[in-house]
């Protein structure tokens, strides 16, 4: 017999399967081909890229919180143009669909890097607004609606692909720009992004980060994370890439339920290279042993 | 080709002051790591700790398909390994991972300089290449916390020792001694590997005398496969460098290479 | 020889040292009594007060997630009037500051509660202002610089004791959020109460928490808190009770170097009864090793 | 007085298809609990599993200074515990908390309805009162989930044992035996544990017929000293309720007052 169906579909492309690589864990996928058949999954969001090859912050770039991480790898990333000559031809040996993870420090640089990737075999662009943007003064784009507005809105009248917006939880309220997105024309939304945190060693009175702050992962964040995966799903009508300290099937699971149509898995990839086939399986086996055949009867299935 | 090994224990017993060895079944790495590369340890039990822990691999025995590891006790995922006993659980690995120290085959003779844990992986260095010409130079705190200098001597032509307080061999950093001997000898390659201070002693020294030298790097990893560009180190000339990864690139470098100065 | 000086100054009050109950979770202390020697905590903040007994939320109201805990209690307790006449007194046997945390619907009754304290032997008034604002349309008042001002000012005007205010870490710039209490005459801030989240039940489908969304605290939350400390400590010159997730004495000097003039303890109390004074015991150890004999050498001593 | 206990493991074996029995030493424990009470369990090792487990006590052997603890596997820390080996490490325990079940003095016999998990306290209370005259009605999902029958019928004048599919005892609900008996026997009290649906039946049997009837509660508990109000449970007349906390105020409850429709 035949395992249940896994392929959902975001603004017209089909994934195989919801399994989703979150941008910046799984480098351009092709690193991890000793260990994971990357036909395999899903779709791979690749680390995120920017116009001009970035050096990204000094080391330590990591460091380990409790059921967490840290980190501030500051966007470390050989340029658009050689992802584009480069690893894309590589990764797309592979059936998985790719994602362009973008990041402008201006609008005008999101909408030049979208102008470079049509024509590519790229599936989906991902918009990355965690970033701060230089020339508001150092806010992040995504914090506030208006600018999320802003920045969706003209990407998408230069992009060919379907956009995927990806929203940052440091805001006090993730439905306001969530919605924003939507109203400026995203295709899909994906969450959540880092939290801002830090760490100190108190041996050195120095924070162990030499950028400071850095980004917290894992699953130390999966409730808040979940539970703007849920507040979205209330808010939006296009589908929903839920993240945020996916370790396993059931975690996934979780994500389905409060209204993700596909999962990414960020952190676990550094666990161990085979995460995502691991909570793949284990998603399969949940399914199985609730009698479920179609992953849609899994999407929103929150009970209240 | 790196893989992910599920290890018995085979043995895990301290050899130095707050200094652990522990032998693993893993016949895979034993026949396949060359020195200078390492194993990615995943902590067990306690899931809070989600990071693996990098560390070199010390000695194989392919026979028996067994490899060592000799580390330090500085937080809490050596300290769970060091309380490990043998069978009690099996250990999840990946490897072997990075580039290892290069030694080309017109290579006759050796020098290994290392410092504190940096030792560890010289061994196997030493293991590797016992048909050349060896002098090894270990550098310790003290006494109490060095390890493995009779394997040294059974491997090495010869072996320098020094502790910072005098309580074994000489007085003194290990670079002290190793610049007594190296404008008479002039070593054909040195490989290196130890605390930075060191390293960047190192570095000065292969310049200033003009010998090749490689150097292990240590930085905070994620994956270990290049993946999540985390383990970052300056590589290149003055002026002109790029972050690359330990976990890939490296550990292993020409220390030439090296951009001390962009290290925090 | 004698130990360390740990005694902090707060808006003119004495500390003994600086380990805080934090709010929640450690009743009104007699509770630990048979643990704990209350004379040897520097504060207790009690369990939230509302101007009448409130029920509280349905069970169940906790969960565990990885290094953390969500609760959605929902302030449950027996009204300020009871505490002042039942609780305070026997609390008021030993010698720890009592910090009552209060929590309104209205600014007026954060004022009716603040009136009621006077003359108390209450130490300290904590506004916590996490909790949705009812005639602000359940936007907590806490997010929203402008009613953080407004009601710190309106209770700082009626309350006698020095008035600490509590700062919710859903907001996008807590910084702002702190400028305001300052401005508004805000003795001291404490922060961080708990972030906002969620958990399912993957075989009911259901919310874990009868409440749906609850609090997430504990380790998990830590990097965030301390991030959010640092922030606050770079903007205001008040003193600022640090929290979130502290569960050793190194974790307190994280939290002091990062500008925490004192420090509160929460869910390791639910962990073990005797959390704070483990903390304190740490903490003391610490500053021996590093030879640090006053806590003031610590406070705000990040080096970047 | 409630105290905190460094508690080794003596014994903990597999007693009935995924229940476990755990002896440890403990003898304050041992001394000082009342049937119904619990001890609350921290988990050892997994750092990411923050709250204490509370698990009632099942039988205490005061010479020996030992408690036992029978736990069903069901969650994380369940499944850690099990695996647990005597004198592998010792677990740290509160306790005795909550108040247990109340038997005044002129009680002569004495009803225990157990299901599930929830016929692990009641032999404490089959051992405690066992000059009286008890009967035990014990209902477990089938055979192989069954567990300590042998040590009722010991205890107690006679044991009813019913399973859901019959393959142990009588077929079905214990609480469809229990009323068979109940209109004839009239029994004075009534102890009760075991799974929300049955307490509700077990209710509105006591109810109905008038016995007197405690019954013990499981809510999930954070602090269990009654510091964080989060093992609330609905206590009162309809109308008039207030939320109790399970950790100090029961876990267990006269029936009467416990609001179910207040439950999700
Ligand atoms: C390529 C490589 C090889 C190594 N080989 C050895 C060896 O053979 N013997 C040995 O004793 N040590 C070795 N180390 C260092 C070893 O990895 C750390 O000492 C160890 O990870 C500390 O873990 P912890 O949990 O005890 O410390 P914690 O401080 O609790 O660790 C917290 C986090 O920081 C990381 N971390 C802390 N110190 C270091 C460090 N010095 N280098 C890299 N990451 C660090 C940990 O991996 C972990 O992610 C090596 C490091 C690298 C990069
Ligand atoms: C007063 C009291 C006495 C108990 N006595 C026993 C006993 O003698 N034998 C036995 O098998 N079980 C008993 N239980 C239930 C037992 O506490 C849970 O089965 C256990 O905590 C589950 O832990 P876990 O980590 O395996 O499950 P997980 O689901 O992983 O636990 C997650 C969290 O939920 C809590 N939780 C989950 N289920 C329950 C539950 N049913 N009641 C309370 N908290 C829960 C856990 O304590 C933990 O905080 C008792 C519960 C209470 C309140
Ligand atoms: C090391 C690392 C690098 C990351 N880099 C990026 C990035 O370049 N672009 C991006 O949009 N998100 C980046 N993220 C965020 C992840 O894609 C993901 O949103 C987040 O980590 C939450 O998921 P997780 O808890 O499963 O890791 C990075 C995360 C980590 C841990
Ligand atoms: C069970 C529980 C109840 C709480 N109740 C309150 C409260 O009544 N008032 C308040 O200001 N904070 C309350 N808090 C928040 C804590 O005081 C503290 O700000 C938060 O838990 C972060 O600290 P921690 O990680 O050390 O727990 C509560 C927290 C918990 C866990
Ligand atoms: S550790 Fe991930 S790239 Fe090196
Ligand atoms: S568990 Fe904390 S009040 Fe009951």
């Amino acid at each position: 017999m035949n395992g249940p169906n896994l392929s959902v579909e975001i603004a017209g492309v089909t994934l195989d399967n919801p399994i989703v690589a979150a941008s910046g864990t799984f480098g351009f996928g092709i690193e991890y081909s000793d260990y994971v058949d990357l036909n395999k999954v899903g779709a791979i969001s690749v680390k995120g890229l920017t116009l001009e090859p970035r050096k990204g912050n000094p080391p330590s770039r990591i460091v380990e919180t409790p059921s967490g991480i840290l980190n501030s790898v500051g966007l470390q990333n050989p340029g658009i143009d050689h992802f584009i000559n480069h690893d894309l031809p590589m990764l797309k040996q592979y059936r998985t669909k790719v994602i362009a993870n973008i990041n402008g420090k201006t609008i005008h640089e999101y909408c030049q890097m979208a102008l470079k990737l049509q024509n590519t075999e790229v599936d989906f662009i991902e918009l990355n607004i965690s970033c701060p943007n230089v020339s508001q003064g150092g806010v992040s784009f995504g914090t506030d609606p208006d600018m999320v507005y802003r920045v969706t809105k003209a990407v998408k009248c230069c992009c060919q692909q379907p956009l995927i917006v990806k929203l940052t939880p440091n805001v006090r309220d993730i439905k306001e720009v969530a919605h924003a997105a939507e109203e400026a024309g995203a295709d899909a939304i994906s969450l959540i992004n880092t939290l801002v945190g830090m760490a100190i060693d108190i041996n050195t009175r120095k924070p162990v980060l030499a950028n400071v702050t850095g980004g917290l992962s894992g699953p130390a964040i999966k409730p808040v994370a979940l539970y703007m995966v849920w507040q979205v799903a209330q808010t939006v009508n296009i589908p929903i890439i839920g993240m945020g300290g996916i370790m396993t099937g059931e975690d996934a699971v979780e994500f389905i339920l409060a209204g993700a149509t596909a999962v990414a898995v960020g952190t676990a990839n550094l666990v161990s290279p085979t995460a995502m086939l691991d909570v793949l399986e284990e998603l399969i086996k949940y399914m199985e042993n609730h009698d479920i055949d179609d992953i849609h009867q899994l999407i929103g299935g929150l009970v209240l | 080709m790196k893989k992910r090994i599920i290890s018995p224990i085979i043995q895990n017993i301290k050899i130095a002051h707050g200094t652990y060895k522990m032998t693993l079944f893993a016949p895979y790495i034993a026949s396949n790591v060359t020195p200078g590369q390492f194993v990615h340890i995943k902590i067990p039990r306690d899931s809070s700790l989600l990071l693996r822990r990098p560390i070199s691999v010390n000695g194989v025995d392919k026979n028996n398909g067994t490899i060592d590891l000799v580390y330090r006790v500085v937080g809490k995922g050596t300290s769970l390994l060091s309380k490990l006993k043998p069978n009690e659980l099996d250990l999840d690995l990946l490897g072997p991972l990075g580039n290892g120290y290069k030694v080309e085959e017109n290579i006759k003779s050796l020098w290994l300089v290392g410092g504190g844990c940096g030792v560890a992986p010289l061994k196997l260095a030493a293991q590797k290449w016992s048909n050349l010409d060896i002098t090894a130079f270990l550098g310790f705190k003290n006494k109490s916390e060095a390890y493995q200098i009779d394997d040294f001597k059974n491997l090495c032509s010869q072996v320098f020792i020094s502790t910072d307080d005098g309580s074994l061999g000489e007085k003194g950093f290990i670079t002290h001694i190793l610049i007594k001997h190296i404008s008479e000898l002039r070593p054909k390659l040195i490989l290196g590997c130890g605390p930075i201070s060191m390293l960047k002693i190192l570095k000065q020294i292969s310049e200033r005398y003009d010998v090749p030298c490689q150097i292990s790097l240590e930085e905070r990893m994620g994956c270990g496969m290049g993946g999540c560009f985390v383990c970052s180190c300056a590589i290149g000339i003055k002026d002109s460098w790029d972050y690359k990864k330990v976990c890939t690139d490296g550990p292993v470098f020409d220390s030439r290479e090296v951009i001390f100065d962009e290290w925090p």
